[in-house]
């Protein structure tokens, strides 16, 4: 077929930040399809050079609201790196702790009010209000437990007060974590529950495409690594995290205000569906349930799944969390102030596993204690070039539909990727000329 | 309705993002105990985070974001025109926020130093908080917004009544909230010249207030950083720590 | 009336015993060196030697934050909110935060009787407790003494092994019922020496104030001072207060509520316009200074100043009420004898 | 120690509790000031002097001072006059007849009218000082007979800002009032007096031995006044004067109101200028 093309959605919605995409077709041939991210630069790690390390994770948590604390965790353990602070167990469960609050909250809202629109056909969430009124009810309750989770241990769940180098500077009270276990076995076990059905009933509009690619993500042999671990590489295996560059390649692409990565194919991705498909064996059993019921299976190369591994990944969050806080409660909770008393000051790197991917901080300290140098890699940013394979690839495959329905698969598997593009990208627009 | 003064049309609310980290739309889906509530009482005809749409004219705009291109300044001028109300949402948007931080080193330097020889392929300006460009109406301050505030004024105008912002330091809240001072616990602080209006939620939990809600009018800075001078900053770092939020508002004042 | 001993290792016995009998409210650690009055829920909590609380215990009778009236929108009717009478013991009190509630007894007593604070603050018993002066307080200026039991039904007075317990009134009596307490044969120790003094008594410190209105204290005082209010929110005797309207997020129900103001705030002397009758900083100083040591005190003849040194100590800026006042003093003194 | 001797208020009006009351007419006098006229719960009398204020209320936007405006002998009904500032100002112009407002008071020391009686009244009022004056104005007009002369000075920004016209007519006809008026800025269509308010006072035929005078206007307006009055040679002792402060109780207790030593609320808002001419901040 010798068809053209010109899609350019601007401002793509539904996602954090802004991009467009652009697809030009010529003659059936694919000139153009990518993600242009409109995001206006904000230019942070210059912002950061020259602050004390007091402000290193307070600055970078406001590079995204939406994984604030993911951005807050990872600064704090490239500064501590850096400082040779050491944090106590109880610290280092508390974070983890918290980042299985902030991966089921990103999750649930992804999948809810982000994704599940278009798997109903709808524009928004909002029409949902009246049509299924249970479903929006469950998904407020489910994002309020897991902002709760945020609220009780770190002070706020977007922008994070209590985490600070060294530890924290409020302990949650047993009282406090009782209250929230409760919560997590009495409601958000059933609502999962709830939620997996939902999903297998909308599982059939995701559509069906494959591309393999290289998948890179955290991985722990211990557990679940979210909070630390080794990074892998489906292609070239682990490293450690201070190795992270050779596991990244950054570079600057015109259309994007983000920086692009690419490893050892064109392109890679991170996320669920990377965690997915490094870690499945270290999932709880929920979870994998679930993922049989939502027929998601390891090895998967079809981007689109990468919201049914969010899915999968929130119920594993939903139980460890209770798990870790039963390990906080039978260690005794013991008030501990933060270690700030740096016994280095040189380089360090923080790479945690976040709702979109893997984040990695770097900073350099002078001998004051403040900021020489920094480098912030983020998920969304390495998931670009990705993005941009994988339209090269789906456009072709479904060049017989109508616009309409090109628009929306495009959308759509940009949106399941749920990028972030305010940490560096920009929403969608597709235009097309015949 | 002859006896009570509330309005009984649902506004029109629209919702947009410049430059920023969107925490602050975010902490407005993060009303999932009020989100039913609020629905009930506004029609929300453009946002472009939670649903796909657009409107032309609307009685309600809250803006989040700093204006940091000469694209922002366009659109921001055409939201003006097309709002009765314009809401300025979080500390982006009011004083510029954290991005405005870069407006304190030559902007090239910033450019460069993320860009490197790429520098040019983006445009950008000096962060600028909404109010520098166009009329807003009222401010949400906070860092994310404080979503106390953030209800205070919803309500406030779908009764059709004036928002009054706090002019307080953040210390009263503090004291009202019988907090150990953090100066006690030899940590700074800048709650003494920070606005109050988040029930000095940072504080309470322990951190020292970064000043993410603006300062409070008439500050008096000399005496704020002689105080943090005495608590052990250098003048160069307290005025680090000030400026943190409030570059813009700190230009031009005396160190 | 009796006086008992009150051995170090019965305290929490004796704090279990109150326990039993009626709500306690005591001094308890709070952050990483603060004290602060809360309801005991254990009695190995409560501290008894502490140097102050953060707040005194006029929280209980004039809280922070009030609501004063709900209000339903739709049908546009108002309702008090009824105060909750006390009947709990204050224990752990010192002798300046219970001469300040008196202060709060007159101010809230007279003119026009208020019933929030009267109904919270009748049923209160006091059972108070010696304190060793330290760097901030200076109450023996203003003529109250660490041992002062006025307006106690019991009083503990440290001793190096226990306490010395003053039983005072028939309440206090009722409550050491059926608690087994050896007689006090003794004497107190002498109690503990001032660092802090201001040099002059009221009767003359009235007299001094009236003349330094335009003293250069004040706005030397104002280059440092931030104008964070501190200073009035922690003071037992600062009752000043802001009323605000809530309404809830349905729009159809709202309270009216009342929080504790200062007079240190800008917007404090604010009238409609925006004009500010306090604008200078200085201005307010003096305000909150005369209110302690001038105007109040002229209609009553005590200083509403009871020397807990809080104002001081939480100062972020580091300005000594004593400082100002010595000041004053000194120079009042120096242009007194001055030959003419 | 349990409080005995202070009980707390066996009174049911509780001292915060507004009354709800019943606007029954809305007059809009300039662009800026509206009179509402007030009728107190089963038409109860609000039994005030002239220069005493209620607080006002709308509940879920706030509450305000407000003098009362009509004379205590107009019964049944009282009014305030009031201008549009700020919050609650603005929605109190949106009411209807018929609409509820929450009303406590009436408080403070209105003008002592003891020391007015037998004297001539001299009322200076500048702005909306006019809406308390014009209690005590329409009160001596009442009593005409407990009265000497009636000497009323008001100063307005410009005429189209003057309040209670036709009432100004009438005085202005009445030959028991000396009526003057001035305005800072007149329009074309003004024949009056153009000047401050301070202009009007050298030339008035006072008896200065046998003069009352109360003094109402914006805070700038004070000194004024004063040293023209003083330079006229009325004596200190014949002069009162309303002053304004914010207030967030109206009974004495919250503090914004003081002025050194003085609550304007308790002491006020009327005082005796000997009283207040050594009160700093004061004027
Ligand atoms: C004795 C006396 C008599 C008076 N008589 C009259 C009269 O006859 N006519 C007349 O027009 N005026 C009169 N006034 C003035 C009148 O009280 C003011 O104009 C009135 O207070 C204005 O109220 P407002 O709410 O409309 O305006 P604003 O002062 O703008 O409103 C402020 C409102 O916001 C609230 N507010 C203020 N600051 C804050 C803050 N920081 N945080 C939260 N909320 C805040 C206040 O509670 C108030 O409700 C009189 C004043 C006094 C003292
Ligand atoms: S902690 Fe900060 S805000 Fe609180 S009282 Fe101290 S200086 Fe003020
Ligand atoms: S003025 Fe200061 S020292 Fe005196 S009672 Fe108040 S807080 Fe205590
Ligand atoms: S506490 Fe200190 S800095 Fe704050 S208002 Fe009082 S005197 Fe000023």
């Amino acid at each position: 077929m010798s068809r053209n093309l010109d899609i350019n959605v601007e401002h793509l919605t539904r996602v954090e930040g802004h991009g467009n995409i652009v697809v030009n077709m010529r003659e059936g041939v694919l000139e153009k399809a990518q993600l242009e991210i409109v995001e206006a630069p904000r230019y942070f790690e210059a912002m950061l050079k020259g602050r004390s390390f007091h402000e290193a994770a307070i600055i970078t948590s406001r590079i995204c609201g939406i994984c604030s604390l993911g951005h807050q965790i990872t600064s704090l353990k490239a500064t501590e790196q850096a400082l040779g602070l050491e944090v106590s167990e109880q610290t280092v469960l508390l974070r983890k702790l918290l980042i299985h609050g902030a991966t089921l909250q990103s999750n649930i809202l992804h999948a809810y009010f982000l994704a599940a629109p278009d798997f109903l056909g709808e524009g928004s969430v909002f029409p949902l209000v009246g049509t299924h009124p249970e479903v929006v009810v469950r998904a407020l309750r489910m994002k309020r437990l897991a902002n709760d989770i945020g609220d009780v241990v770190s002070g706020r769940a977007v922008h994070p007060i209590t985490p600070v180098p060294g530890g924290f500077t409020r302990i949650p009270t047993r009282k406090e974590l009782l209250e929230l276990k409760r919560r997590l076995v009495e409601d958000m076990v059933p609502d999962f529950a709830a939620t997996v059905d939902t999903m297998e009933a909308l599982a059939g509009a995701i559509p069906d495409f494959t591309r393999e690619t290289e998948f890179i993500s955290l991985r722990s042999e211990d557990e679940y690594g979210l909070y630390d671990g080794q990074i892998c590489s489906t292609d070239t295996g682990c490293v450690p995290d201070t190795e992270y560059m050779a596991m990244t390649n950054e570079h600057v692409v015109g259309h994007s205000t983000s920086k692009h990565c690419k490893v050892s194919r064109s392109s890679y991705m991170v996320g669920a569906l990377a965690r997915w498909n490094n870690s499945h064996d270290k999932l709880c059993d929920v979870a994998l349930d679930a993922a049989k019921r939502l027929g998601l299976a390891p090895d998967c190369h079809n981007p689109y799944m990468n919201t049914i591994a969010q899915v999968v990944e929130a119920g594993h969050c939903a139980l460890d969390a209770v798990a870790i806080i039963d390990k906080l409660l039978d260690d005794g909770l013991k008030d501990e102030q933060p270690n700030q008393e740096p016994t280095r000051f040189g380089t360090g790197v923080g790479a945690t596993e976040v709702p979109r991917g893997i984040l990695y901080h770097e900073y350099t300290y002078d001998r004051q204690g403040r900021v020489a140098a920094a480098n912030c890699i983020i998920p969304t940013g390495q998931n670009l070039a990705n993005i941009d394979d994988d339209m090269k690839k789906l456009v072709p495959e479904i060049v017989g539909e109508t616009k309409e329905e090109i628009t929306l698969k495009l959308e759509m598997l940009v949106r399941a990727y749920d990028p972030c593009i305010s940490c560096s990208v920009h929403l969608l627009d597709v235009d097309f000329i015949e | 309705m002859a006896d009570k003064p509330l309005r009984t049309d649902k506004p029109r609310v629209a919702i947009f993002d410049f430059t920023g980290c969107e925490g602050c739309e975010l902490n407005q889906l993060n009303f999932e105990d009020q989100l039913l509530d609020i629905l009930a009482h506004v029609d929300i005809v453009e946002w472009r985070e939670a649903m796909d749409g657009h409107a032309d004219e609307y009685d309600i705009a809250f803006v989040e974001g700093c204006l940091s291109t000469p694209d922002c300044i366009k659109r921001i001028h055409d939201i003006r025109r097309r709002t009765k109300v314009l809401v300025a949402l979080g500390a982006c948007a009011v004083t510029g926020g954290v991005n405005a931080v870069k407006n304190t080193r030559p902007i090239e330097d910033v450019r460069e130093e993320v860009y490197g020889d790429d520098k040019y392929l983006f445009p950008t300006l000096p962060a600028l908080p909404v109010s520098s460009v166009v009329k807003v109406d009222y401010n949400v301050r906070g860092c994310p917004m404080t979503q106390i505030e953030f209800l205070r004024l919803f309500t406030a105008l779908v009764m059709g009544k004036d928002f009054v912002e706090p002019d307080q330091s953040v210390c009263v809240e503090c004291k009202l909230r019988e907090n150990e001072c953090v100066f006690e616990k030899g940590m700074i602080c800048l709650g003494p010249v920070t606005r109050a209006g988040c029930n000095a939620h940072c504080t309470t939990v322990g951190q020292y207030c970064t000043g993410c809600r603006g300062l409070v009018s008439e500050p008096n800075i000399k005496g704020m950083e002689e105080i943090l001078v005495q608590h052990g900053l250098s003048v160069d770092e307290a005025w680090k720590r000030l400026e943190l939020y409030n570059a813009n508002q700190l230009e031009g004042v005396q160190r | 009336m009796a006086q008992f001993f009150l051995a170090t290792d019965r305290v929490a016995d004796f704090v279990a015993h109150l326990m039993a009998q009626k709500p306690v409210f005591a001094p308890h650690p709070k952050g990483r060196r603060s004290y602060a009055f809360a309801l005991t829920e254990q009695a190995a909590d409560v501290v008894l030697d502490y140097p102050r609380t953060l707040h005194s215990v006029k929280k209980y009778f004039l809280p922070p934050r009030e609501e004063l009236l709900t209000f339903d929108l739709t049908a546009n009717s108002g309702a008090v909110t009824e105060p909750e009478p006390t009947d709990a013991v204050f224990l752990g009190v010192h002798s300046y935060d219970l001469a300040a509630v008196h202060r709060l007894d007159f101010s809230f007593g007279h003119g026009n009787p208020e019933r929030n604070y009267l109904t919270r603050r009748q049923g209160a018993l006091f059972i108070g407790v010696s304190f060793a002066p330290d760097r901030f307080h200076f109450s023996g200026s203003v003529g109250i003494d660490p041992y002062d039991m006025t307006g106690c039904d019991a009083f503990l007075t440290k001793l190096d092994d226990g306490w010395v317990l003053d039983v005072l009134t028939a309440e206090g009596e009722a409550l050491m019922d059926g608690f087994d307490l050896e007689p006090f044969t003794g004497t107190k120790p002498p109690r503990g020496h001032f660092t802090q003094h201001i040099y002059v008594p009221q009767a003359k410190l009235g007299d001094i104030m009236k003349r330094s209105h335009d003293h250069e204290v004040w706005a030397e005082t104002a280059d440092d001072c931030v104008g964070c209010g501190t200073c009035n929110l922690v003071c037992p005797t600062c009752y000043c207060f802001d009323v605000q309207e809530h309404v809830d997020v349905t729009v159809t129900q709202g309270s009216r509520e009342r929080s504790w103001d200062g007079c240190m705030l800008r917007g404090f002397s604010e009238v409609a316009g925006g004009e500010v009758f306090r604008e200078e900083r200085a201005a307010r100083q003096r305000h909150r200074v005369m209110r302690k040591f001038l105007y109040i005190s002229a209609e009553t003849g005590h200083p509403w100043c009871v020397g807990c040194g809080r104002c001081t100590q939480a100062c972020t800026a580091g300005i000594s009420i004593v400082d100002i006042v010595n000041r004053l003093v000194g120079d009042a003194e120096r242009t007194a004898v001055a030959p003419v | 120690m349990k409080l005995h001797e202070l009980q707390p208020p066996s009174d049911p009006r509780d001292l915060y509790l507004p009354e709800m009351a019943t606007v029954t007419q809305v007059k809009k006098l300039t662009a800026l000031e509206t009179l509402y006229t007030v009728e107190m719960p089963d038409g109860r009398e609000l039994g005030h002097q002239p220069g005493q204020f209620v607080e006002a209320s709308v509940f879920g936007v706030g509450e305000a001072p407000f003098s009362i405006s009509s004379s205590p002998t107009q019964k049944g009904e009282f009014e305030m006059g009031i201008r549009k500032v700020g919050m609650l100002t603005e929605v109190l112009e949106g009411l209807k007849p018929g609409a509820k407002l929450g009303i406590r008071g009436p408080f403070g020391h209105g003008i002592p009218l003891e020391r007015f009686q037998d004297r001539d009244v001299l009322i200076v009022a500048g702005g909306i000082g006019l809406v308390p004056m014009r209690s005590m104005i329409n009160y001596v007009l009442d009593n005409r007979d407990r009265f000497g002369k009636l000497i009323i000075c008001y100063g307005s920004r410009s005429d189209d800002e003057l309040l209670f016209t036709d009432e100004l007519a009438k005085w202005e006809a009445d030959p028991r009032v000396d009526f003057r008026v001035t305005v800072d800025q007149g329009s074309d269509a003004w024949q009056g007096n153009v000047g401050v308010i301070t202009t009007l006072i050298p030339g008035l035929d006072l008896d200065l031995d046998n003069t009352a005078c109360c003094v109402c206007g914006p805070p700038v307006m004070y000194r004024f006044a004063l040293l023209a009055l003083k330079s006229r040679g009325l004596p200190e002792d014949a002069i009162w004067m309303s002053l304004e402060r914010r207030m967030k109780c109206g009974v004495g207790k919250c503090g914004h109101c003081q002025i050194n030593d003085s609550y304007v609320c308790q002491d006020g808002p009327v005082y005796h200028y000997p009283d207040i001419k050594n009160l700093r901040e004061a004027l």
